[in-house]
């Protein structure tokens, strides 16, 4: 599964967005909101990278910063051979078509005034100059493509459902033959049985059209069941970068783990079962990030490297990559080692249920 | 866990109707149910099934006109808030019956300081000096674990993220130390490891204060997690009710079972693909003359379409003291059934 | 839910989805008749209503009359049938009162967006700003009047001169408001979603300005173009009073209301007939821009 | 915050200075000479004379520059001078109107008084009235209240002071006589019947303009109201028991002044710049009937420092009302 | 007896701006003045000469005046006393003469010291002008409200550039008028009291005064006739009707005074046309295409009716007039040939001239150029429905007209930037009133000298509108100077008004025009006056009991 392609469609290499703070009575620049802070990984063509974090953590910036849509403070961002993080506006333009978007909150994400067949044919006006019909024929196809019924050409945002709604998102995402699609949490907004169908729809869509996801998201579920692989998000770093499959039966950094605890199963006999580990203490401010670790304020197991050095990313077991002293201090033979440990500090200072 | 005799607050046959531009929206249709001392009722149901109308009808917070409630009865202990004055509602409200609604971001008044907004029920209904409802803040806003309280009295809404704006609008709802406490989808917005903490802070004051909890969600994960028993609603009326093992383990009706396949799990196989249930959800522009869930219903028959099918018990207890479904179709009992 | 058989119908026109939300509009409508009437009179009022040839020396008997049906708005100090007066000034002030706050409303909208839109142009265009409100409006007139009139009747004639010279020196000197709070407006919408959504698939600036956020702004502009009506005609007859407007023997609402002034206590009625068409065209352009706020939203339309 | 307002105030001055020279060339550049008020009698040779006399002759940069080091070296000088007995003006020209020949700041410390208790106790009247129509029109919208105050604002924007001054005049003072037409500038309140004088002659100016900004300030209240009365928060208060009085006057009501505040701040700099048609009218010799007297005059540096002074409170204003905004809104910091 | 009758309340519709009349040409701050400054001698409302500061006035037979006419002495009131209690002297006058002649003081009334050669004390009380040549009317310098004494003492440091700056000299001159300033708000309110050292201890009966200023016509006469705010209203120039309506109120009553102004069109002789290169336009170099023939300007003077104009814009503030000089007695003309309307006359001439409207479009032509004329004024009601009446006749007789109304500030400001100043005239035909501001009208009719005419190289200045030459004119009016036997003045002054008037019809008189003033019927002693100040016997007011 890791390596399914010869070389990666994406590839993001120490991406930083960093957000300028003013003060001052010159509006000096006298700090930055370290959104991202030095990310890298990379996408197999065809393929789904889950990114998950708490609330606030960087991740719709990742996705958008890769996109273009801010400009990036530092790092690279090379989608099908072009760095996109410093392509010249009219060239990025043309390349737009082939990197898209699909928005958190589909209420928001599309014009109120627009009609579906207005929004969804707007990359077609910007990329291309077909005829009218042309663009109604293909705009047809789109709908069809996603499920909508093409009597609905003529209506409104807000005459859909929230699930029909993330529908159009995608069709207009769609409208251009994209090869990369950014998901930035397309179902949070969504009911539950709504999510499901948009998640069928995105996969069937991988399937036939060879498409490769970032997709972001905190439904822990949800990304398990679509990625392929998963980056655990936590202050503007990856705190682990994982297979699915690994990561979700046995995480690695203490935060990867305190978050897949903390998910609800739907079955009363498993929820009491369950273990959680309550993280204790505030999340810090981006714009102040801890001198160490990141997550050295909330850390069940912190030791006292934790709070001066920073951890790298670095790959402990095949295919996994984990930012953390507690495996990197120890070397790759102390990674298996780890997991024992952990299981003994454990009620500590994480709190046991 | 919860005294099966008395119930704090009994609804029956509530009726609620938005008249709009374009007609009649009839989001709450004989909607029947109760709560007991110390219980912690689920109610799920998709988007639009009518659940916040609900509840925000008990309490008459609806913006009237363009709701209506056209008929039934709330019985707090016995009286009837739908009838009773307006005087007399504004001391149950916040007083006997806390509300926590579904957005934590806008909830709060943006302007007042949260001391100001955690005080005022204290001051109007307990009528406590400022002195008093201060001490009193703080000791609620320690109670929801907001570390600091004494100075994160005076601080405003926008200073608090999400999850703590959640807790601090829970802590409003407990000011008084309500009998009820309804919490509208208390956790949608957030993320799971703040969700984690609101959970763990409800289930201990529940314990602690011994109050009725009326919990509304999406969730299936956090009902498993806390409830004692569960409603499941579709199209401005209840479906389903049931104690919540006995709700995951024998689901009755066929909307509750295509819910509880639809989800992903985090353990186990992963699925091949998710269930969906396919179809849109009624327009309840009219009465209900048929059932709801029909044009979805895998199990549709004539019946169906003949009659909006009443709800029944199903294991022998009277209607909303065990397990009742409203439908016309009869499930094979049993887990397995449920996951087929 | 896909029905692909059905024909799929073609996308439909917008603007009668727009007129219909607008005709259940009650006050639109009301507005809609009330302005389309006083324009209709006005413009056709002066050939069917056409006054008796007096000369002077007749008309002068017959001055300051009551209402009769030989007069039915009675007459002015020279005899002068106000009815056929009316018409005539109403031509110029409603055709000076839309004109005028067309521009306003379309100049300040354009300063709001662009400083709204583009930081690098805000804090400039905003001082600009400031700088048009601080300026003292009478002798920009006049200086603009000395600086143009001429020139321009020279081109169109002393009248169409007059009118454009007016028109413009209303417009350029009432689109502050606008301005500003058409740039705050923008300030939010440019942070919405759904403008990110169109950048992320590659639309220019002039799109996204026409297609996302100009929509947006209709409510408050709105609110400033009823505002804008009543002013600009005000300010007409401030500006004919100062000798910038128009030449004298060119009635306007606004100066029939301020020549009436003088004899407001002996025929109130002289006062009564601008101040109430006046009135009557504000209010009107306000309930049509209530309606058509309506009637663009299509969250409220279909409702 | 602080910060904020300091770096508003440094970047103003630039802007000032290119405003007040705008306004030095605009005024100059129009038509019209200080000589337009003397009478036919006086022939040109004689006009001439007194046009070097007043200065008028001189190209305009040296004239903006002597106004310039005036206004801001001067008069300052000479306040100083006069209030810690110090010479630092000595000798030195302040600016002096070629109307009347006085300094253009006693004739403007003459007429502030009037200026605001008259056109500020308008003002104030007008958002006294304001904001209890607005709120309750947006209380019960659509309501026969709510249509009667949509009237009462139309009819305030489109008619003209000129035209309810005039009738306001006839009514109360021609046919009632309840109140004089001329304020009294001299009247000095120091009794109960000089009291009630005043208050009597200022009934009909206060009116006139009352009425006008009224309109305004309550179409924006009602608005603001509407907006916020469907918020969440709002329901929130209601969940709280809170009642209707609460939960209108204290909850929506505070937010919803927000921008009404800011509105009636932005509002202020016109109460200095008079209102020239209303203190016409009256004789309310205030600032806006100055300026437009200057004006008519050609009176330059009064126009000038007059046009200049009102440049500073439009920009000082537009930075009050950012800060009050700031401070009304706990959300908005400024640095 | 003195301040016997409480206050006095004056109110102007332009307020006072200052009080010192050197200082200002403003016919309100001179009014005002008068009150508190007081020149040698004044005129009353017959226009005759009055004693104010002197025993008599000095004539030829009384030997003040010197049998060359080239000096006037006059002898100061003995005791007579400033406001202050100190003596007015002879050194007073002298200062007043240095303090208007000095040439860095901008004196608006220099030309009452026109060819003024010296002003001597004799002794403490008499003063001896002198002229430098042989004057013809002496009494301009000292004589009436617009030349009164200041007092040395007071104005000493205020010579020349320094004028200007002495602002409370300026705003609260010490007098010997029959009040004396107690307090001054610029272009608001003027407060008086009666000065105590009056040369009649038992004047003036009000204690106090009070001129109040600003508003309008309108509203200053409402608050004398309706509301009774006040007792005396200057220039409530109202139309007629409204007029009526007021003196109904039975609070007060108008009054009228005709001097000699007089509302006039004036017709241009050189072509305005915008077509010319600038610096040509309205210049003698191009004669006006149509209103150089007389035919043309007679017969647009005759298609008025000037009888309906004085009803519409003044009704009993004027009267009919042919002449530019219509009084006082004596002095005018009786030249009254205009006053009938005759519009087939007026046809009758533009035919002869050859305008004849071939294309019966209604509006006459000659060489395929049609007839048709700017008409300017400035903003102001009454000229307005003049513009109108009058286009509507003109209209008639086949002129087609285009109105037009400038802001009087432009108008009369002078600025030669502007295009718009009456003595730019870029226009056919304008319209304003303009008066002689003594009786004799001598330096009233020097306006239509040739060398007068505006010119782009005099900036536009210059008196003679109307670009009028005619050396015939310029001769007579040479010896007009020269001549000092009033009968013999007074015909050569009707043969110049008849030269510009009915024989060449370069000026178009239309209406004799009055001041208006309004006052209480409470108030006493009430004298309108045309050829001085209104208050020049405010002393003499009373409250009526
Ligand atoms: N335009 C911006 N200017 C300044 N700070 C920003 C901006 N956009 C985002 N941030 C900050 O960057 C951090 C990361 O934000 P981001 O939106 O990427 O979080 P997220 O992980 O997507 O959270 P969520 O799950 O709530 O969507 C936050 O602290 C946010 O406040
Ligand atoms: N103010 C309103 N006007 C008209 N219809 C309304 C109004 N509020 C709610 N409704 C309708 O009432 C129905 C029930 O809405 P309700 O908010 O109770 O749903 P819900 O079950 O709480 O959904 P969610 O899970 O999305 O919160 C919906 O169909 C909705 O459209
Ligand atoms: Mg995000
Ligand atoms: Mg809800």
């Amino acid at each position: 599964m890791l390596d399914a392609g010869p070389a990666p469609l994406v590839q993001v290499q120490d991406l930083k967005m960093h957000f300028p703070i003013y003060t001052g009575l010159f509006r000096r620049h006298t700090g930055d909101v370290k959104a991202v802070d030095g990310v890298s990984f990379q996408i197999q063509a065809g393929q789904t990278l889950g990114l998950v974090g708490e609330s606030g953590c960087g991740k719709s910036t990742v996705g958008r910063t890769m996109l273009r849509l801010y400009e990036p403070t530092a790092g690279r961002v090379i989608i099908d051979g072009d760095d996109v993080a410093s392509l010249p506006p009219e060239a990025l333009r043309k390349k737009r078509p082939s990197m898209q978007m699909v928005f958190q909150d589909p209420q928001a994400s599309l014009n109120p005034r627009m009609t579906l067949a207005d929004i969804v044919s707007e990359p077609l006006h910007e990329h291309t100059d077909w005829t009218r019909a042309q663009k109604l024929e293909r705009v047809y196809e789109l709908m069809d493509q996603v499920g909508l019924n093409r009597r609905f050409v003529n209506r409104f945002p807000h005459e859909f459902s929230g699930g029909q709604r993330q529908r159009i998102g995608i069709a207009r995402a769609l409208a251009l033959k994209p090869r990369f699609i950014v998901c930035d949490e397309p179902i949070a907004a969504l009911d539950v049985s709504i999510q499901a169908q948009v998640v069928n729809l995105l996969e069937d869509l991988q399937e036939k059209l060879g498409l490769t996801y970032l997709f972001i998201s905190h439904d822990l579920s949800m990304v398990r069941h679509l990625a392929q692989r998963v980056a655990v998000m936590y202050l503007g770093r990856i705190a682990e970068l994982s297979p699915s499959t690994d990561l979700y039966s046995r995480p690695l950094h203490p935060y990867a783990e305190a978050l897949l605890s903390a998910v609800n199963e739907p079955d009363p006999e498993l929820a009491l079962r369950r273990k959680r580990i309550i993280l204790k203490g505030d999340v810090p401010s981006p714009a102040n990030p801890p001198k160490g670790c990141n997550f050295c304020t909330r850390c069940p197991k912190v030791m006292d490297i934790c709070k001066t050095v920073k951890p790298d990313l670095v790959e402990v077991e095949p295919g996994r990559m984990v930012a953390c002293h507690l495996y990197t201090a120890a070397g790759s033979t102390g990674a298996s080692e780890a997991p024992e440990r952990k299981n003994q500090e454990r009620n500590q200072q994480g709190e046991n249920r | 866990m919860a005294d099966l005799a008395a119930s704090v607050l009994e609804v029956r046959g509530l009726r609620t109707v938005f008249r709009t531009r374009g007609g009649e929206i009839h989001a709450v249709n004989d909607v029947s149910f109760h709560l007991r001392r110390g219980e912690l009722l689920g109610v799920v149901g998709e988007s639009g099934s009518g659940k916040s109308v609900t509840m925000m009808s008990l309490l008459r917070l609806l913006p009237m006109p363009p709701a209506e409630i056209r008929g039934g009865q709330a019985l707090l202990d016995g009286r009837d808030l739908l009838s009773m004055s307006d005087e007399d509602l504004r001391s149950v409200r916040g007083a006997r019956v806390g509300f926590v609604f579904q957005d934590p971001m806008t909830s709060l008044n943006p302007v007042f300081t949260l001391g100001n907004q955690i005080m005022e029920p204290l001051i109007k209904h307990l009528r406590m000096s400022k002195a008093q409802a201060e001490t009193r803040a703080v000791e609620l806003l320690e109670l929801v674990g907001i570390p600091d309280a004494r100075s994160r009295l005076y601080q405003y809404p926008h200073q608090f993220s999400g999850g703590m704006r959640q807790r601090v609008m829970i802590a409003i709802a407990l000011a008084c130390d309500p009998d009820v406490l309804i919490a509208d989808e208390p956790t949608t917005a957030l993320d799971v490891t703040i969700q984690a903490q609101i959970l763990e802070l409800v289930q201990e004051l529940r314990q602690k204060l011994g109050m009725a909890i009326i919990w509304i969600t999406h969730d299936l994960g956090v009902i498993a997690g806390i409830a004692d028993r569960v409603m499941v609603m579709y199209g401005g009326q209840v479906v389903e009710q049931a104690p919540v093992r006995e709700l995951f383990a024998n689901p009755q009706h066929p909307y509750t079972r295509a819910l509880l396949q639809t989800i992903p799990r985090i353990s186990g196989p992963r699925e091949a693909r998710l269930k969906v249930i396919e179809g849109q959800p009624p327009i309840l522009n009219a009465p209900l003359t048929a059932c709801p869930f029909r044009a979805r219903c895998e199990f549709r028959h004539d019946a169906c379409d003949a009659a909006n099918p009443p709800r029944r018990a199903i294991d022998g207890l009277p209607v909303g003291q065990g397990h009742d479904v409203a439908c016309h179709w009869h499930a094979p009992a049993g887990r397995e059934a449920a996951h087929a | 839910m896909t029905d692909a058989s059905s024909t799929p119908p073609k996308p439909a026109s917008q603007l009668r989805d727009i007129w219909s939300q607008f005709s259940t509009h009650k006050g639109a409508l009301f507005g809609l008749i009330v302005l389309g009437s006083l324009i209709l009179a006005v413009l056709i009022g002066p050939y069917l209503w056409v006054p008796e040839k007096l000369t002077v020396a007749e008309a002068i008997k017959l001055k300051n009359q009551g209402p009769s049906l030989r007069f039915p708005l009675g007459t002015d100090q020279l005899g002068r049938d106000m009815l056929y007066r009316m018409l005539l000034a109403g031509r110029v002030s409603l055709a000076v009162g839309l004109v005028a706050m067309t521009i306003a409303i379309v100049f300040g909208t354009f300063i709001g967006i662009l400083a709204g839109y583009f930081r690098r142009l805000d804090s400039p265009l905003m001082r600009l700003t400031d700088m048009f409100l601080a300026l003292p409006l009478i002798p920009l007139l006049l200086v603009m009047v000395m600086l143009f009139r001429d020139r321009i009747a020279g081109m169109i004639g002393p009248e169409l001169g007059a009118f454009t010279l007016i028109v413009f020196a209303i417009g350029i000197t009432s689109w502050m408001a606008t301005a500003r709070i058409v740039r705050g407006e923008v300030l939010t919408l440019k942070e919405r979603e759904y403008v990110l959504a169109a950048r992320s698939i590659g639309a220019r600036p002039n799109r996204i300005i026409l297609r996302h956020i100009l929509p947006n702004v209709v409510s408050p502009v709105m609110v400033a173009a009823t505002l804008g009506v009543a002013e600009a005609i005000i300010t007409e007859s401030v500006l004919s009073f100062l000798g910038l407007g128009f030449p004298p023997d060119f009635p306007t609402w606004g100066r029939l209301l301020f020549d009436g002034l003088q004899y407001m206590q002996v025929y109130p009625e002289r006062v009564i007939w601008p101040g109430l068409a006046i009135s009557l065209t504000v209010l009107s352009v306000n309930y049509i821009g209530d309606g058509l706020r309506d009637a663009l939203d299509p969250r409220i339309r279909g409702r | 915050m602080l910060t904020f307002t300091l770096r508003r105030l440094l970047l103003a001055i630039p802007t000032l200075l290119v405003i007040s020279l705008v306004i030095f060339l605009l005024v100059d550049l129009a038509p019209g000479s200080p000589m337009s008020e003397i009478p036919l009698t006086v022939p040109p040779d004689v006009r001439q004379k007194m046009i070097e006399a007043l200065g008028a002759d001189q190209p305009v940069f040296v004239r903006y520059f002597l106004w310039l080091r005036q206004f801001f070296w001067v008069e300052p000088a000479y306040v100083i001078d006069h209030w810690f007995g110090t010479s630092l003006a000595a000798g030195e020209q302040r600016i002096l109107s070629w109307q009347s020949r006085s300094p253009v700041f006693t004739i403007i410390g003459q007429r502030l008084p009037q200026t605001l208790t008259v056109i500020g106790t308008a003002y104030l009247v007008g958002i006294l009235i304001a904001l209890p129509i607005g709120i309750y029109s947006a209380y019960r919208q659509y309501s026969l209240f709510d249509q009667g105050g949509t009237l009462f604002a139309m009819i305030g924007f489109s008619v003209p002071t000129f035209f309810s001054g005039t009738l306001f005049i006839i009514i109360f003072a021609v046919w009632l006589g309840w109140f004089p037409t001329k304020y009294d500038t001299q009247l000095v309140v120091n009794d109960w019947e000089s009291f009630v004088k005043q208050v009597k002659q200022m009934a009909l100016p206060v009116m006139t303009l009352g009425l006008a900004n009224a309109a305004a300030i309550s179409r924006y209240m009602r608005s603001s109201m509407l907006d916020n009365m469907t918020m969440d928060y709002v329901r929130t208060a209601r969940a709280k028991g809170m009642s209707e009085r609460t939960v209108v006057l204290k909850h929506v009501l505070r937010n919803s002044l927000i921008p009404v505040v800011t509105v009636i701040a932005l509002g202020i700099p016109s109460i200095f710049g008079g209102a020239i048609i209303t203190e016409n009218l009256f004789g309310v010799n205030g600032i806006g009937a100055a300026l437009i007297g200057a004006i008519r005059a050609s009176d330059l540096p009064m126009v000038q420092t007059l046009a200049f002074i009102f440049a500073v409170l439009i920009v000082l204003f537009n930075l009050i009302a950012d800060i009050l905004y700031g401070l009304l809104d706990p959300r908005i910091r400024y640095d | 007896e003195r301040g016997a009758d409480g206050e006095v309340k004056l109110t102007f519709p332009q307020a006072v701006s200052i009080m010192n009349p050197y200082l200002s040409g403003g016919t309100k701050d001179i009014y005002a003045s008068s009150m508190v400054l007081e020149p040698l001698a004044g005129l009353d409302p017959e226009g005759v000469l009055i004693p104010k500061l002197v025993t008599e006035i000095p004539t030829l037979e009384n030997g003040g005046v010197s049998e060359d006419r080239t000096s006037i002495t006059w002898k100061l009131l003995p005791d007579l006393k400033w406001s202050d209690g100190t003596p007015v002297t002879a050194e007073d006058a002298v200062f007043t003469w240095q303090y208007c002649t000095h040439p860095e003081g901008g004196c608006s009334q220099a030309t009452k010291f026109e060819g003024v050669a010296s002003v001597e004390a004799l002794d403490a009380s008499t003063i001896k002008v002198t002229f430098d040549g042989p004057k013809a009317n002496p009494y301009t310098a000292f004589v009436s409200a617009l030349s009164p004494v200041l007092q040395k003492s007071q104005f000493e440091s205020c010579l020349g550039a320094a004028a200007p700056t002495c602002t409370d000299a300026n705003n609260m001159p010490i007098g010997t008028g029959p009040f004396m300033v107690t307090g001054f708000a610029v272009n608001d309110t003027v407060s008086l009291a009666a000065n105590p050292n009056y040369r009649d201890p038992a004047k003036p009966a009000f204690a106090t005064a009070v001129i109040k200023g600003g508003g309008d016509a309108e509203g200053s006469a409402r608050a004398v006739m309706e509301t009774g705010e006040f007792d005396y209203a200057w220039n409530t120039q109202i139309p007629p009707d409204s007029q009526a309506a007021m003196a109904a109120a039975g609070k007060g009553q108008f009054v009228v005074a005709f001097g000699t102004l007089v509302e006039r069109l004036e017709t241009n002789t050189t072509d305005p046309d915008p077509a010319l290169p600038e610096g040509e336009r309205s210049t003698a170099k191009h004669p006006h295409p149509i209103l150089s023939d007389i035919r043309v300007r007679t017969a647009l003077s005759k298609a008025i009716d000037r009888s309906i104009l004085v009803e519409v814009g003044y009704g009993a503030g004027g009267k009919p007039t042919c002449n530019v000089i219509p009084g006082p007695e004596g002095w005018a003309s009786d030249n009254d040939g205009c006053i009938a309307q005759d519009m087939e006359g007026a046809k009758a001439l533009l035919d002869e001239a050859g305008w004849i409207d071939t294309n019966g479009d209604g509006v006459r032509d000659k060489d395929g150029k049609k007839l048709k004329l700017l008409y300017q004024t400035t903003v102001n009601p009454i000229r307005q429905d003049f513009q109108a009446l009058i286009k509507d006749w003109w209209t008639e007789l086949g002129v087609e007209v285009e109105l037009k109304a400038i802001d009087p500030g432009v108008f009369f400001g002078g600025d030669p930037g502007s295009p718009d100043t009456f003595q730019k005239f870029y226009a056919d035909i304008e319209m304003y009133a303009n008066n002689s501001e003594s009786p004799d009208p001598e330096s009233y009719l020097g306006q239509y000298q040739c060398k007068n005419a505006p010119t782009p190289e005099t900036q536009w200045q210059g008196e003679n509108i109307n670009r009028f030459c005619n050396p015939e004119y310029d001769a007579l009016y040479a010896t007009l100077a020269t001549t000092t036997d009033i009968a013999e003045r007074q015909a050569i002054a009707k043969k110049l008004n008849d030269m510009v008037t009915k024989d060449s019809m370069i000026v178009i008189p239309l209406v004799h025009r009055g001041t208006l003033s309004a006052h209480s019927l409470a108030l006493g002693g009430v004298q309108i006056n045309a050829w001085d100040t209104e208050m020049w016997n405010v002393a003499d007011w009373f409250r009526v009991k």
